[in-house]
């Protein structure tokens, strides 16, 4: 547990990493990102407040429980989307043409239009959740093997 | 039925033909002794050695094939020394493959 | 050196790869082993992404395209999924490596060892 | 019923996807849903399988495109290069399907009763479903990455089972060497990938054997890809890490992952025959695997003979008999060159080893699951420390006497029947290997008495006075392998002339394999 400025700042701190974090995913199929880029940078707010509070303090926000569930609904939903173009081929991306972000994207330099890609921004928001949970699963359960307990089941 | 370039394979014939010789030995049995009683035997004789317990007649599995490692020694010894459990070893296996197999190959597209 | 040469990247691959041969063979502490197939997957993904360079080529955002010809996006792919799957195995190798170490009490790959043979 | 045919393919990697993450939701509601999902979904993929095989065999190989707006599109708008992933099934990857569904649902089954115990069940049964999905999509991709990405999806869940339990101090150093061994097994193997694309562009394997030239970096490349693979299959100078792994593994988990040792050797018969086909060095590259098979037949069996830890004895024997497989296909590479060897002896020498896979890829697991009953009732995998264990475990004997007849490669059952082939052409391609091969498989009869006498016959034990059978879904899973045996040693010619000769043909016929790529493309 580090002083209280830290762990204050930390706390105001870690809201703008995880609005970073989202923009990366979401802007995933414009800009360099997508969502494993955006999940790390989300996860690299988490080790920070790992290293703010002990593993112990984080242990009971992000418990096993709220990571494995997050975990399984991200690869449940990209799973989902997978299955939802089944009508032509598995991964087909339906949404092109169709009013929810399917825009055909303007050729030429221009600032992008987020509202295109079809399903590739939803696939990246459900990566993006996955990796989240994930990657901090890793890092809390690597603080507290070396802190001697382990993740109750 | 399995054809292959120099013979064939059937198990159904090759099973006829193990049950007509089992049959056949049967019949050989059958002819044997009748007086013979099957619990008559008694006990195997020891040589007047204390009986052993049912451990130690059962004969462990580290000493059925004694003789053949040690007719194999020369190959056995440096064998096992070969298997060390360490990885890296195992990594130095897997890049002195790598090399040999692509020395082998050039020299042989080479020719 | 106002234009590097084109083949500088191959270069500082193979300089990666032999590096983390050197380390997976000679060196028999577990973390250290672990570092090596670490450098040996960033030469992997250095070789890997350097296959798309075209000379002059911008990156391929299709956003702000430039007239001229672009860097190739699909070694970039693949250079990404490569390194998912070595964060997953990274921490794997990891976790089994506090386990060794909790079990045997040495991450020396010779006394950790209890199968040989 | 036309449309799950058509997408079968992707299904059998899908759905073992959905259920690995469905487990653990469900995993919370009771054991016994999440029981039911594994074992349905599993049964799901088989009925499957089943069907795709039955369409192969009609009409040929099975193209799926992923993402386009048809399955069968492979170079959409008349491009010359084939984009997205192509999953090519051919008869000789539903050759390998068909092994893993029946060794994996018989796994998963074995599995329910097995790993009772243990905790954190909706994790194993996750990971065992990501390893059913990741081989699948090892055995159906036509794509060289995608062939990588599978392979690590395979290897890391494999790994974790390996080390699954982590309270045994061996369980955890042989799932750090598997996962050791397959990263950098995966890297050199991405080496070759990466090689391959910077010449000709393209990641498909169809596309690149139309375009190779076999120049001197596709034979590094080829180096690569033989000796990343093989180092996976356990072949001889490398297989040091493979009994370590092998033997901590839970038997059902063991008995999987021989199967994926399988897929990788089918990763390099598709490489040698498919991509480089002709172009290859035939010979050379042929007598390469034919030394393999001969080094790991031998060295395997003789070290196998000197363990007496049961799970370790039987991983040197996998070692062995897949010795049988390399020399098989490895003797049908030498004469791809000449037509008429081939014709006469060289077919047949590769379907002996296809066979063989098949054979083996039954008898191993069941042999495996019999030594995870013992292990499973006596607490120890020490052949010392067991004996008469016959009296009490009736099914575990009758069930390891069928497996050691069949891996001992004796007449009526089916390890005979592939072996007899594999003599056969061997014999007339050089006679030593044919020599060797029987000396091996006297040694591997002989080793397999000597486990049958220490751990079954002998007066029984006071301390295993006690030992009951073991649980009625272990018995089920092994009963489903020995049924299996015993059809393929009844019927070996339906079995060789249905499923085993249209792979070995579609091995060697390279040019459909192409075609089904290149010749598949609409406007």
């Amino acid at each position: 547990m580090l002083s209280k400025i830290v762990r204050t700042v930390t706390n105001e701190f870690m809201l703008f990493i995880v609005v970073f974090g989202l923009y990366i995913i979401a802007h995933g199929h414009l800009t360099p990102g997508g969502g494993f880029q955006g999940g790390a940078v989300i996860v690299s707010g988490v080790v920070m407040l790992l290293v703010a509070f002990n593993s112990q303090e984080l242990k009971k926000t992000l418990s096993e429980r709220v990571l494995s569930i997050m975990e399984s609904t991200g690869a449940l939903i990209f799973i989902a989307l997978a299955f939802a173009g089944i009508g032509a081929a598995f991964f087909y991306n339906f949404l092109v043409g169709t009013p929810i972000l399917g825009r055909i994207p303007a050729t030429g330099p221009n600032p992008g239009d987020i509202w295109t890609g079809g399903v590739i921004p939803l696939m990246n928001l459900a990566v993006g959740l996955k990796v989240v949970a994930g990657l901090s699963a890793v890092v809390l359960a690597l603080a507290l093997f070396s802190s001697g307990e382990e993740m109750e089941e | 039925m399995i054809e292959s370039p120099s013979g064939f394979w059937g198990p159904v014939v090759w099973i006829i033909a193990a049950i007509v010789a089992l049959l056949i030995a049967y019949f050989i049995q059958r002819r044997g002794e009748k007086a013979y009683k099957k619990g008559v035997q008694s006990e195997t004789f020891l040589m007047g050695n204390p009986k052993l317990s049912e451990g130690e007649t059962h004969i462990r599995a580290h000493n059925i094939y004694w003789g053949f490692f040690e007719g194999l020694k020369k190959y056995y010894v440096p064998t096992i020394t070969a298997h060390t459990g360490i990885i890296n070893d195992h990594l130095i296996w897997l890049i002195a493959g790598i090399a040999i197999v692509m020395i082998i190959l050039f020299v042989a597209g080479g020719i | 050196m106002e234009h590097i040469p084109l083949n500088f990247p191959f270069l500082a691959a193979a300089l990666l790869v032999g590096i983390s041969l050197y380390i997976l063979i000679f060196k028999k502490n577990l973390i250290k082993l672990i570092m090596g197939i670490a450098m040996l997957a960033a030469g992997v993904n250095l070789f890997l992404v350097s296959l798309g360079f075209r000379a002059g080529g911008a990156a391929p955002i299709y956003t702000n395209v430039t007239e001229g010809p672009m860097v190739m996006p699909v070694p970039q792919a693949l250079t990404l999924t490569s390194i998912v799957i070595n964060v997953a195995v990274l921490a794997l190798m990891l976790t089994m490596a506090i386990h060794i170490y909790r079990h045997t009490g040495s991450l020396d790959s010779e006394k950790s060892r209890k199968m040989k043979g | 019923m036309a449309a799950l045919i058509t997408h079968s393919p992707i299904l059998i990697i899908a759905i073992p996807l959905l259920a690995a993450f469905l487990t653990l939701p469900i995993g919370r509601a009771g054991g016994k849903a999440r029981n039911v999902l594994v074992i349905a979904s599993l049964a799901f993929v088989e009925f499957l399988v089943i069907i795709l095989a039955r369409d192969i065999y009609l009409n040929g190989i099975h193209i799926y495109t992923l993402g386009a707006t048809s399955p069968e599109l492979t170079l959409p708008g008349g491009a010359m290069v084939p984009i997205r992933i192509i999953l090519e099934v051919d008869a000789m990857s539903i050759f390998m399907g068909i092994i893993w569904a029946t060794v994996s649902l018989a796994a998963a089954i074995y599995s329910l009763s097995h790993m009772a115990r243990e905790t954190g069940q909706n994790r194993f049964y996750t990971l065992l479903l990501l390893m059913v999905a990741g081989c699948f999509g090892m055995i159906f991709t036509g794509d060289l990455f995608n062939l990588f990405v599978f392979l690590e999806i395979a290897s890391i869940s494999g790994a974790a089972l390996i080390a699954f339990r982590t309270r045994f101090a061996d369980a955890v150093e042989g799932g750090f060497k598997y996962i050791v061994i397959s990263a950098v097994a995966g890297l050199i193997f991405l080496f070759g990938v990466g090689l391959l694309y910077a010449q000709y562009n393209s990641l498909n394997i169809g596309f690149l054997a139309n375009a190779m030239q076999y120049s001197t970096l596709d034979i590094i490349a080829l180096t690569l890809f033989l000796m990343s693979l093989t180092i996976k299959t356990g072949m001889v100078p490398l297989h040091m890490w493979y009994p370590d792994s092998y033997t901590v593994a839970p038997a059902n988990i063991t008995a999987m992952l021989v199967i994926t040792s399988h897929a990788c050797m089918y990763a390099v018969f598709r490489i040698c025959f498919s991509l480089y086909g002709i172009t290859l060095d035939a010979t050379t590259v042929g007598w390469i695997i034919v030394i393999i098979g001969l080094l790991t037949m031998f060295v395997g069996v003789t070290m196998a003979v000197f363990q007496t830890d049961v799970m370790r004895f039987m991983s040197y024997h996998a070692i062995s008999q897949m010795g049988y497989m390399w020399m098989g296909v490895g003797v049908g590479l030498a004469v791809l060159g000449n037509p008429e060897a081939l014709a006469t002896y060289g077919r047949d020498a590769i379907s002996g080893g296809i066979f063989h896979i098949l054979n083996h890829a039954m008898y191993k697991p069941l042999l495996f699951m019999t030594a995870g009953a013992l292990f499973h009732r006596t607490g120890t995998r020490d052949l010392n420390k067991m004996g008469g264990l016959g009296h009490n475990m009736k099914f575990t004997l009758i069930l390891y006497i069928i497996g050691t007849l069949s891996i001992a490669g004796i007449p009526p059952l089916n390890g005979f029947a592939s072996k007899f082939l594999i003599y056969e052409s061997v014999y007339q391609f050089n006679p030593v290997l044919a020599v060797v091969a029987m000396l091996v498989s006297i040694i591997t009869l002989a080793s397999f008495t000597k486990a049958f006498q220490s751990a079954f016959t002998g007066p029984q034990l006071p301390e295993y006075k006690d030992v009951k059978e073991v649980p009625k879904p272990m018995l089920i899973g092994m009963g489903i392998l020995a049924a299996g045996i015993i059809f393929t040693s009844i019927f070996p010619g339906l079995i060789v002339e249905r499923i085993v000769n249209p792979a070995t043909d579609a091995l060697i016929n390279q040019a459909a394999y192409v075609n089904g790529i290149m010749g598949g493309g609409m406007p």
